[in-house]
């Protein structure tokens, strides 16, 4: 649907190249996410995917290339400044904060937007009273009964099954207000029910937030549902890109997983999403 | 007396004490390269392996040598006790809790040692060569010469030890790699005691040269703080590191005390420290861990 | 949580006292308080402040340990800042007290800012033994700087006063100690109700990923390390005017690792914990010369082992929570208190 | 913040307990000394002779009959010598007991609670402490020591080095504290009035065990003499050893903390001709002159410390300065009982000091030097009692 519009991409990779040490994760990575859409990262293990990620969100520092975010080079920004932009990210092996309850895992989200300072935090007056306030309606109202977890919201996260805790951090990542909502194997592990639920929420959050969503996902079936466009990994190189019917077909990409090992794990998929 | 006599000869006092804090800087390191605890006990540990040998020798008027030996072996049984008790239920909590746990444990010993021989400062029994020893026209205290060699000798052993041993290679292969090394059949929990038994015997055999040196007293645990430094400095997981730190911090402490004072002593080891730590936080020789997401 | 409390608005519900239940407990809380003073002798009296100056600084190194996951072992000697700064200020200018204070508070940031630096490039367990450097440090400079601190003999300070009043007795310091610490254990409450306590905690549960939900690490570890000290730097300008003699011997290391056994004790993370722990931590001697009091007749030198078994129970008790109980007294107390919640409908 | 029961539960029981401890039978007319005594912790060794010398004294003065029929009554309170239990230990008897005489376990302790002595003004205290910054009747009008301060007791050392080898060279090796540091300056200024060269100072960092580079120092410097301060023990034998090591011909002499007999033995042979200052007789001592060291045999044939010395002959100052109040019929306050005290002229110890003594101001400022005799067993006196002013 966003294919073919004439506007600057939500995000541009371009060129980009990592290595940790001799071993090369990234290779002259380039592809770009149309603002509003649903891109996917497919690739087989070890591809380079999640490094991908940490370099996006400023975890790491590429060596080479660069990074836009709606037209504007942030290769310069550390990770917090990336986040304040409206980088929101989920993580592959979820990095919610054990000590806090759901509730102030979402909250601890909207950080970076959030003004008040030591004195006012120390005294609990004016604006850190408002802004706490105004953050409790805003995540009430727009977050916790949209991902319908309003149950578990004064519940530790620690105590939590797997599928509630992948949602928790979903509903962090909105409370970053994301521009781009970078997502990590949001259905990994989880059983064919959460999955649809979650492909639901992903779709809901692009139609009603209008929000770009970049994710990364093994399960094909998923992703060739919900993506507008699909990029394919493999050792730290784009092999292939586009639509997800196109990709599909890709000699390269079938090649990929081939030499992989998974390919019959990937012909189970891919028959599983064209049925 | 020229000047530069009097410099090798506090040079060698400070390489002679240093000695002490490379042994002890070994015994912590045994520990933490296999368990990663960070033990601040280290000092009270060797304090009360030098009680021990106080008991043997002094308190059962044993022969010096079997109080050593009891005493080591006792220093050994406390090591894997405390490894049973206190550090293997902590497994797998955060390594900041284990941290504090030594705390504790370096209050207990001390507490334990002034209840079973009180805390009034003691002198252990003269069992090393007295006569004092001249290199070239430099003079070294015999304890001070004497100790050195030991530490140098028992430092020596664990090397190869280490190096050809089976339980030494366990040791290694479980520092590199827990679960590796769990995977390829070593008993990781009997390796988490022997190195506590190891370590504690070494911290013993340190604590009982220490005290030949200075006299023994519950508070000799401070030893620990420079010994401390001594692995900041060369590498909490580093063997060759902890040699080195010793020899330097040995060699630092004494030049600081003879041409600054001995009140510039602690400040300029715990001045390097916070040196290395600002521009070599993994020490000199340490391996920098890698952070992963 | 109490059954059946169900809250009608937001406000009420991250209000700091969530039922009536519990604000009237603090109410009276509040009262005995007040109330304390007029019925205890000296000795209690001198216990009560001791505890609350205590609580001042175990609060704040748990802003730092319990609640940022940075262990300092320097508390004492951030104390010591403060300590020696009011006790400047009052000899040399005569400043009011509480300019003081507030200043003791800011010179022992600026030092735990300091001290709190290489936190950029290093965690957890080397930062908890630079603070042990930064603690010797300073001892060095309280012992050597002869002009300011008057070297090893130390300072002798004039009393506060307060409306021509000066608070030279336990009674009267109560009034100045007490208000003080619940201040700054109110605000300390405050602090993990908004974006930085959750700052603070999101960067104890998991640093890295804090950094990239938009948490800068450097600044807030260093706020975090400033805060704490700030915390010790009243609490130490508080000790000074208690005890109205300021030495370099009077904050050494041990004092250090008692304020952070008292937050082990107490329970790391919590508000209570470190009320629980201060306030146990400062009994449990006292409580132990009782002890040998009542032995001392059946046990022969009995009064001689008071003194190692305190330095155990000490050690005993670090030991002893971190293995058994590392959520500390305030679990305990939860537990209690849940159990009465539900009592006698489920046990 | 939540609330507690438990909290509660603590102000009720502390109330409750404050109210149990209320002060009990004292007998309206007794004359309370109050100690907080180091009975354990490192100064332990001293605190139980200091016990057991406050406690013999006053048993004596009771079973005469005590101060016109006023019994003396001793309580006391561990402290493990620490500041924070002193304190502690200061309030609790003074608000239960009111004592008249207060001992004190530290410098650190005397200075902390001389404002809360000045404030309570019923009090007169002594302690365990020879800090010369005690010394001073306008900054501690409350306080005094029982024999010289440790400066006074340098001054002793200096004279009899003085008169034995005049423009000797002198070192001094001290500790790092503030007891280590005490006397240091002013005596450095003595011995160069005295003709006597101070060629090196040397600090010892707390607990250091290692000294050899510190007698490196001591060797260069060549010392005549050389006076240890601040020490119990360590690092004073090692410091010996190795300096007999090096053939260096300097003597030794140390202050009155480790100048107790059972300390000085603990040397071994090294400690041949050690020396030092002592205000007081040594236990074994039998000069006729000396009739109270008998009756102190007497009540303990085993040997007491000079620790214990000090506690009996405080205690025998403190009766000394009630006594006198009570005679002229004064309240027992602080002043007044300083002043008592103050008005002690050319008074006899029963020999425990050896000579007569006045107290003028704050201290007692008289010692003797005695020499360690390694094969008798015994401190030897070399000197005649010295007066440090």
């Amino acid at each position: 649907m966003t294919e073919g519009v004439a506007v600057t991409p939500a995000l541009e990779i371009e060129g980009v190249s990592l290595s940790f040490g001799g071993l090369r994760a990234l290779t002259d990575v380039t592809f770009s996410v149309a603002e509003g859409s649903i891109t996917s990262v497919i690739g087989p293990n070890g591809a380079g995917k999640t490094s991908l990620f940490n370099a996006i969100s400023g975890f790491y520092k590429p060596d080479k290339g660069s990074i836009r975010f709606h037209g504007a080079a942030i290769d310069r920004l550390h990770a917090p400044e990336r986040a304040r932009l409206g980088l929101a990210r989920t993580f592959q092996n979820i990095a919610l904060f054990r000590g806090m309850t759901v509730l102030d895992n979402i909250k601890l989200g909207r950080h970076a937007h959030m003004r008040t300072g030591l004195i006012d935090a120390l005294f609990y007056f004016g604006r850190a009273r408002r802004e706490e306030m105004a953050l409790r309606a805003e995540v009430e109202q727009r977050i916790i009964d949209f991902l319908e977890i309003d149950h578990i919201r004064k519940a530790s996260v620690a105590a939590l099954p797997y599928g509630l805790r992948k949602r928790v951090e979903l509903a962090r990542a909105l409370a970053m207000r994301p521009k781009i909502l970078m997502l990590d194997e949001p259905v990994a592990g989880m059983n064919r029910e959460e999955t649809e639920d979650m492909a639901r929420f992903i779709l809901d959050v692009k139609e009603e937030w209008g929000t770009t969503i970049l994710m990364v996902e093994h399960d094909m079936g998923m992703v060739m549902d919900i993506s507008d466009h699909v990029v394919v990994l493999n050792f730290g190189q784009v092999i292939a890109q586009g639509l997800p019917a196109e990709v599909q077909r890709d000699s390269a990409v079938i090649d990929a997983y081939l030499g992989s090992g998974d390919v019959g794990d990937l012909r189970r998929r891919l028959t599983g999403a064209a049925a | 007396m020229s000047d530069l006599l009097f410099l090798v000869e506090v040079s060698l006092a400070g390489l002679g004490a240093g000695g002490l804090y490379a042994l002890t800087g070994v015994a912590f390191v045994v520990i933490y390269k296999a368990t990663r605890v960070v033990n601040l006990a280290i000092g009270e540990l060797l304090m009360f392996g030098a009680y021990l040998f106080f008991g043997f020798s002094v308190g059962l008027a044993l022969p010096t040598w079997q109080a050593i030996l009891l005493a080591l072996v006792g220093g050994g049984i406390l090591g894997a006790v405390i490894e049973r008790s206190v550090i293997r239920p902590m497994l797998g909590e955060s390594a900041i809790s284990v941290f504090m746990v030594t705390i504790g444990l370096g209050s207990i010993l001390v507490g334990l040692v002034e209840v079973i021989w009180s805390p009034d400062p003691r002198r252990l029994p003269e069992f090393m060569p007295n006569a004092p020893i001249f290199i070239g026209d430099a003079y070294l205290s015999p304890k001070v010469g004497y100790g050195f060699l030991v530490a140098a000798a028992v430092i020596a052993a664990f090397l190869l030890v280490f190096r050809f041993w089976r339980g030494g290679v366990a040791l290694r292969a479980t520092a590199t790699d827990q679960a590796a090394a769990y995977s390829v059949g070593i008993n990781v929990p009997a390796v988490f005691s022997l190195a506590w038994v190891v370590g504690c015997v070494a911290a013993t055999g340190a604590g009982i040269l220490v005290g030949a040196i200075g006299g023994i007293s519950s508070t000799m645990g401070v030893f620990g703080l420079s010994v401390l430094v001594v692995v900041i400095v060369g590498g909490l997981d580093s063997i060759l590191g902890a040699l080195l730190g010793g020899l330097l911090i040995g060699l630092l402490e004494a030049l600081a005390g003879s041409y600054l004072g001995g009140e510039y002593k602690l400040l300029v080891t715990f001045g390097l420290l916070v040196a290395i730590l600002m521009v070599r936080p993994y020490g000199l020789f340490g391996t920098t861990e890698i952070e992963r997401l | 949580m109490r059954i059946g409390a169900a809250r009608q608005t937001y406000a009420a519900d991250e209000a700091l006292f969530e039922t009536t239940v519990q604000r009237a407990w603090f109410a009276g809380l509040l009262a005995a308080l007040v109330a304390f003073p007029f019925m205890a002798d000296a000795y209690w009296l001198y216990l009560a402040c001791l505890v609350a100056i205590n609580v001042a600084s175990a609060t704040g190194l748990n802003i730092l340990t319990g609640y940022t996951g940075l262990v300092s072992l320097g508390q004492a000697a951030f104390m010591g800042i403060g300590a020696y700064t009011v006790a400047v200020l009052e000899i040399r200018f005569g400043t009011p007290f509480l300019l003081n204070l507030v200043a003791a508070g800011l010179l022992a940031a600026a030092g735990g800012i300091l001290v709190g630096i290489p936190s950029l490039r290093v965690k957890g367990l080397y930062l908890a033994i630079a603070t042990i450097a930064a603690s010797f440090i300073l001892h060095f400079v309280f012992a050597n700087w002869t002009s300011v601190t008057n070297g090893v003999t130390g300072l002798s300070m004039p009393p506060a006063r307060l409306f021509g009043v000066a608070l030279d007795t336990s009674f009267r310091m109560y009034w100045l100690i007490v208000p003080v610490t619940v201040l700054m254990v109110m605000g300390a409450a405050n602090l993990f109700r908004t974006r930085i306590g959750r700052a603070f905690i999101a960067i104890r549960d998991r640093d890295i990923s804090a950094e990239v939900l938009g948490i800068p690490l450097l600044r807030y570890k260093l706020m975090s390390f400033a805060l704490s000290s700030f915390y010790a730097g009243v609490a130490g300008g508080l000790w000074a005017y208690f005890f109205r003699v300021v030495t370099p011997e009077s904050f050494p290391l041990v004092m250090s690792i008692f304020y952070l056994a008292a937050i082990i004790v107490g329970g790391m993370g919590t508000i209570l914990g470190p009320i629980l722990g201060a306030a146990f931590m400062t009994m449990v001697p006292e409580v132990l010369k009782l002890g040998v009091g009542w032995l001392s007749p059946w046990v022969p030198d009995a009064v001689a082992l008071l003194s190692p078994v305190r330095t155990i129970v000490f050690g005993a008790l670090i030991v002893g929570f971190l293995v058994f109980e590392p959520q500390g007294l305030a679990e305990i107390w939860r537990r209690v208190r849940r159990f009465f919640h539900l009592w006698p409908f489920k046990t | 913040m939540l609330v507690t029961r438990r909290t509660m539960l603590g102000l009720a029981m502390a109330a409750g307990a404050a109210m149990v401890a209320a002060p009990p039978a004292v007998a309206a007319d007794d004359i309370v000394i109050g100690g907080s005594i180091p009975m354990t912790g490192v100064f332990a060794f001293a605190g139980v002779g200091i016990h057991a010398g406050i406690g013999d004294y006053v048993k004596i003065v009771n079973d005469a009959g005590g101060i016109k029929g006023r019994k003396i009554k001793y309580v006391y309170e561990d402290t493990g010598y620490k500041v924070d239990a002193s304190v502690a230990a200061f309030q609790k008897l003074t608000s239960q007991e009111k004592p008249n005489f207060y001992y004190g376990d530290s410098t650190g302790f005397s200075k902390t609670i001389n404002p809360e002595l000045e404030r309570n003004g019923n009090i007169l205290m002594a302690g365990a402490s020879f800090a010369s910054e005690l010394n001073d009747p306008q900054k501690y009008p409350y306080q005094f020591m029982a024999g010289p301060d440790y400066t006074a007791m340098f001054g002793v050392l200096l004279r009899y080095i003085q008169k034995t080898q005049p423009g000797a060279k002198v070192a001094f090796v001290h500790s790092d504290t503030e007891f280590g540091r005490d006397p240091i300056k002013p005596s450095t200024a003595l011995a160069a009035s005295l003709g006597l060269k101070v060629v090196e100072t040397i600090v010892t960092p707390p607990g250091s065990v290692d000294v050899s580079t510190e007698v490196l120092k001591l060797r260069r410097a060549d010392p005549d003499f050389t006076i240890f301060h601040g020490y119990v023990l360590a690092p004073i034998p090692e410091f010996i050893t190795q300096a007999r090591q090096m053939n260096m011909k300097s003597r030794f002499m140390g202050t009155f903390w480790s100048m107790d007999h059972s300390m000085v033995m603990k040397l071994g042979d090294v400690g041949e001709g050690f020396m030092g200052v002592m205000p007081y007789r040594y236990y074994y001592d039998t000069d006729p002159k000396a009739p109270m060291l008998a009756k102190i045999r007497q009540m303990r044939p085993e040997y007491q410390s000079t620790a214990y010395m000090q506690g009996f002959v405080t205690a025998m100052l403190f009766v000394e300065a009630a006594k006198r109040c009570v005679e002229s019929g004064k309240e027992l306050n602080g002043k007044n009982l300083k002043g008592c005290l103050n008005g002690i002229k050319d008074f006899d110890t029963g020999g425990l000091f050896g000579v007569p003594i006045t107290v003028s101001g704050n201290s007692i400022p008289v010692g003797r030097v005695y020499r360690a005799d390694m094969k008798a067993k015994t401190m030897v006196p070399v000197s005649d009692w010295i007066k440090a002013e």
